[in-house]
């Protein structure tokens, strides 16, 4: 199995490669790309680090358990380590014979995966300080 | 007396200056246990209420038991995506 | 404004390209291709047919009306002529700052396409025979 | 009595076996009168009881007054995507 933590940069276009087929008449993607800004703040890039064995373990179940749920193929990656504005962070690939199934595992998965795998994000801002986010606190960022 | 070891990540790893941490309980022990024992420790007070720990690479519960065996970490809310 | 309906083949990442930016952190991509079969009947291929000029209007209609309820940036085209079994008929690209407009968005786009835009699809089977697909009957298929 | 031209697609195409329609009509008249005169004519009947009309690139309904310069269409159901 492709694994599910990238190093380098992700190409959304080979992750849609992996899924598809004949009888299959829908494909969502889902790119999440790295924004300008975050909770007002300007930011210039940042850094996802991860616990690579279990995320990858998590990650392949959270994948089974969507095809459990709908009859669908799915490809999913996510970046680690610096990025910058722009750049691709996660790519969630689905199909389907039909749209329905596509867009609901899709948008599953993607909160399937924010929520279960072990990744965090060191956010770089352009007034030079850096913070961890933590999507579950308003205050927990902590500035370098 | 055993000693566990535990790894930390991101701000975890921060709070505590290091990306893998030492305790010594006695074996077999629980989730938390060790808990009790890491907030107990520099860096350690800083920790929330709420912690996610994972032995074996899956979720555990404050009543897991643990041994020296086991692989064991300490997990900061999830960021990804 | 790039037309709506395209008589050659539909690259999906020429279309996800004319959306996203440094302000938006989601893209969801759909692709409709053609399946192999249809009603339980093996599909060669299908040909589309528009009227031309009404299509690339409510096209227009539904992208300002998506654009109004959700602050997205839309890229939609359609194929027309003739497809064989895994052509791309149709690619729906939306991005917005957060995911969950961008899934809503991207899926209401698509199913009000379908329903809206006077797009005419006629199968070819795999026995030889042919039929206009009608999606609101059962029954009113005709075998040419 | 005025022509009035009615452009024809997909499968309503097939049933009059052309893509364009004359209908004589006195004008100003109705959708509604046009759809009775179609399907007055050969193929006509076979027309469904709901029928969707544009004029001028936009749905009509058996009320929407049509004069000879106004472009008309039948639309079967719609099937893209």
């Amino acid at each position: 199995m492709t694994s599910f933590l990238s190093g380098q940069t992700i190409d959304p276009q080979a992750v849609a490669a992996r899924v598809g087929g004949a009888d299959h008449g829908a494909v969502v993607l889902f790119v999440g790309t790295v924004r300008d800004r975050h909770n007002g703040r300007a930011v210039r890039g940042l850094t996802y680090s991860a616990y690579e064995p279990m995320a990858e373990l998590v990650a392949a179940h959270i994948v089974r358990d969507a095809c459990s749920q709908w009859p669908a193929l799915v490809a999913v990656e996510h970046r680690v380590g610096a990025l910058a504005v722009g750049d691709v962070a996660i790519v969630v690939a689905v199909s389907a014979e039909h749209r329905g199934a596509a867009f609901a595992a899709c948008e599953w998965l993607v909160d399937a995966i924010k929520a279960r795998v072990p990744i965090w994000k060191r956010e770089r801002y352009a007034d030079g300080q850096e913070a961890w986010v933590d999507p579950t606190s308003f205050s927990a960022e902590t500035p370098a | 007396m055993n000693r566990f070891s535990v790894r930390l990540f991101a701000r975890y790893a921060e709070l505590f200056a290091t990306d893998q941490l030492d305790v010594e309980l006695p074996a077999p022990t629980t989730v938390g246990a060790m808990i009790s024992a890491l907030r107990a420790r520099p860096g350690g007070s800083a920790l929330p209420t709420t912690l996610l720990v994972a032995v074996n690479l899956r979720q555990a519960t404050e009543q897991t038991v643990i041994t020296p065996a086991d692989e064991i970490a300490l997990l900061p809310p999830m960021a990804g995506g």
